[in-house]
């Protein structure tokens, strides 16, 4: 799918000449559950961009030392954001499943995928 | 599938907060940017010394001085300095009156707002999602969670501490504390009364 | 950078940092104007909580001239202006059957509201 | 900003459930988290209001999921970052000295 991405329009993204580049697999969900929904018609993106510059512009979290880890924390944050407004995840909605992939990460050994499935 | 496996490097180790105040506390004062001292003295003060005992010395003095009562209502910041209490957090008060009929109950709905010369530090609960989200929409709900009930006739002023005004409720006097001292109307004094999620109840 | 001392800790503890204001900005509401709140969503801080925006309340009382924390913030200056208690009730906020009797109120700087018809 | 801290009349955050005699701070780490955070403020390090924007700018699973000092605690870091007092680096160096001291 990233190669028909617009992604020369998201700012800032890390990336080489294949496309979008990630530290860690959560990253890579990250991006794909945003594209995910925008496929399914939520936003366009347009609203993406104003998003995850709000986010860029609130400067970056403190824990975080990796660039990849610093974009996409911001990335997100933005998408957070994103489902709260449109109505799609209510806030008590994201905490559990925060949870859940918080669970999710302690039950996967380091540098395989990581699957809310391993939630347990 | 991944495999539960307890001996593996875990992927994002969760973030410990003692861990990382003290990295930030000891970089701080090897910078010199903080005093090792100062830092005792300010736990020292809003551990021992500043408490809803501040508050309630003012709500008993208000009970027993309508001349203070006046001035409290009219000029709270003044009148609660006269009992020595002011400072962070309590630079521009407000005193909200309980009446019989009104109930006056306080929330930040923001952050966590709190008058601190009189209340001392916040309690969880008050800075914690439950009662920010709901104590403007549904007061009664949660007047109730706090075993208060006000007969359906009472009316409710709820005061959101957006700005920097801080506002401490008067609860009303109970009944039967005719013949009471100050000190012995203070100490009946709560500090959920004070917010406004609690009433006054004579021993 | 100044740093706090152990013997400022007491000082700054009672007299604290008020973001009053002592200067002359003249009001641009008086008690029991009725006004709507705007409507805004900026990016940056406010204190302007979603649940009053475009909601219509009254002036009960002005507590003077404060800093506007929606430029302090971002130290785009002090913008000194004043603050107001606005009473709205709860049929306003949330509609419905909420009761007409009882009330909220919030602070709200000048910056926050306008004037209704 | 909108922010989930903005949470007046936000439905669906469970019961209130008050603590009986709820002490001051519940772990020293909360201690030491004011005492920072007083210090720093008190310092001249940043205004009320870039403090209250410090926490805002929390992601909102991350903001309902920690507790009020660690809201704290991340603004700190945050605003100390930014003013320039200590480096990103600086601080997750001296974080993994003290993890590795204390195993």
């Amino acid at each position: 799918m990233a190669e028909t991405l617009p992604i020369d329009r998201f700012p800032e993204l890390p990336r080489d000449e294949e496309g979008p580049v990630f530290s860690e697999p959560w990253q890579a969900e990250a991006f794909a559950m945003t594209v995910k929904l925008h496929e399914a018609g939520h936003f366009d993106w347009s609203e993406w961009v104003t998003y995850i510059s709000t986010e860029i512009a609130n400067g970056a979290p403190p824990d975080e030392v990796d660039d990849n880890a610093i974009y996409y924390r911001h990335w997100l944050n933005a998408l957070e954001r994103l489902v709260a407004d449109k109505g799609l995840s209510s806030p008590p909605e994201l905490v559990d499943r925060k949870d859940a992939w918080r669970r999710a990460y302690e039950n996967t050994p380091h540098g395989e995928p990581v699957e809310l499935t391993s939630a347990g | 599938m991944a495999k539960h496996d307890h001996d593996h490097e875990h992927t994002a180790p969760p973030s410990d907060p003692a861990l990382r105040v003290k990295a930030l506390e000891s970089l701080l004062l090897e910078k010199g940017l903080i005093d090792a001292a100062a830092l005792d003295e300010i736990i020292d003060t809003y551990e021992n010394k500043i408490g809803p005992r501040n508050g309630a010395a003012v709500v008993a003095r208000a009970w027993v001085d309508a001349d203070y009562k006046k001035r409290l209502l009219d000029d709270a910041t003044a009148a609660i300095a006269e009992l020595g209490f002011s400072g962070v957090q309590g630079e521009d008060m407000v005193v909200v009156e309980n009446l019989p009929g009104l109930h006056n109950m306080v929330v930040c709905t923001l952050c966590s707002c709190y008058p601190w010369p009189t209340l001392g530090l916040p309690p969880v609960w008050y800075k914690a999602a439950p009662y920010r989200s709901r104590a403007v929409s549904d007061p009664r709900s949660v007047l109730d969670e706090f075993g208060v009930t006000l007969a359906d006739d009472v009316e409710i002023r709820v005061w959101d501490s957006n700005a920097e005004l801080r506002y401490l409720v008067l609860p009303e006097r109970p009944d039967g504390t005719d013949g009471m001292s100050e000190d012995q109307l203070a100490a009946m004094v709560t500090r959920d009364s004070m917010i406004g999620t609690g009433l006054v109840q004579a021993p | 950078m100044a740093v706090l001392s152990a013997d400022q800790v007491a000082g700054l503890a009672a007299t604290g940092a008020s973001c009053r204001v002592d200067e002359a900005v003249a009001p641009k509401f008086s008690v029991g104007d009725h006004v709507v709140v705007r409507n805004i969503n900026p990016s940056g801080h406010t204190r302007l909580p979603r649940y009053v925006r475009g909601k219509r309340g009254v002036v009960d009382r002005d507590h003077g001239v404060f800093v506007f924390p929606d430029t302090n913030a971002h130290i785009e200056g002090e913008k000194p202006q004043h603050v107001y208690s606005v009473r709205f009730t709860p049929r306003e906020l949330w509609g419905g059957d909420a009761s007409e009797r009882d009330s909220v109120y919030i602070d709200m700087w000048d910056d926050y509201i306008d004037p209704t018809e | 900003m909108n922010g989930v801290h903005d949470l007046g009349g936000m439905h669906g955050m469970g019961p209130i459930n008050p603590e009986e005699n709820e002490p001051v701070f519940h772990d020293e780490w909360e201690r030491r988290v004011f005492a920072v955070t007083i210090a720093t403020f008190g310092g001249g390090n940043y205004n009320v209001d870039q403090f209250r924007h410090g926490i805002e700018r929390m992601g909102a699973a991350n903001y309902l999921s920690t507790s009020y000092y660690e809201h704290w605690l991340h603004m700190v870091e945050t605003l100390m970052i930014e003013n320039g007092s200590i480096s990103r680096d600086e601080l997750s160096a001296k974080q993994a000295q003290l993890a590795q001291e204390a195993a």
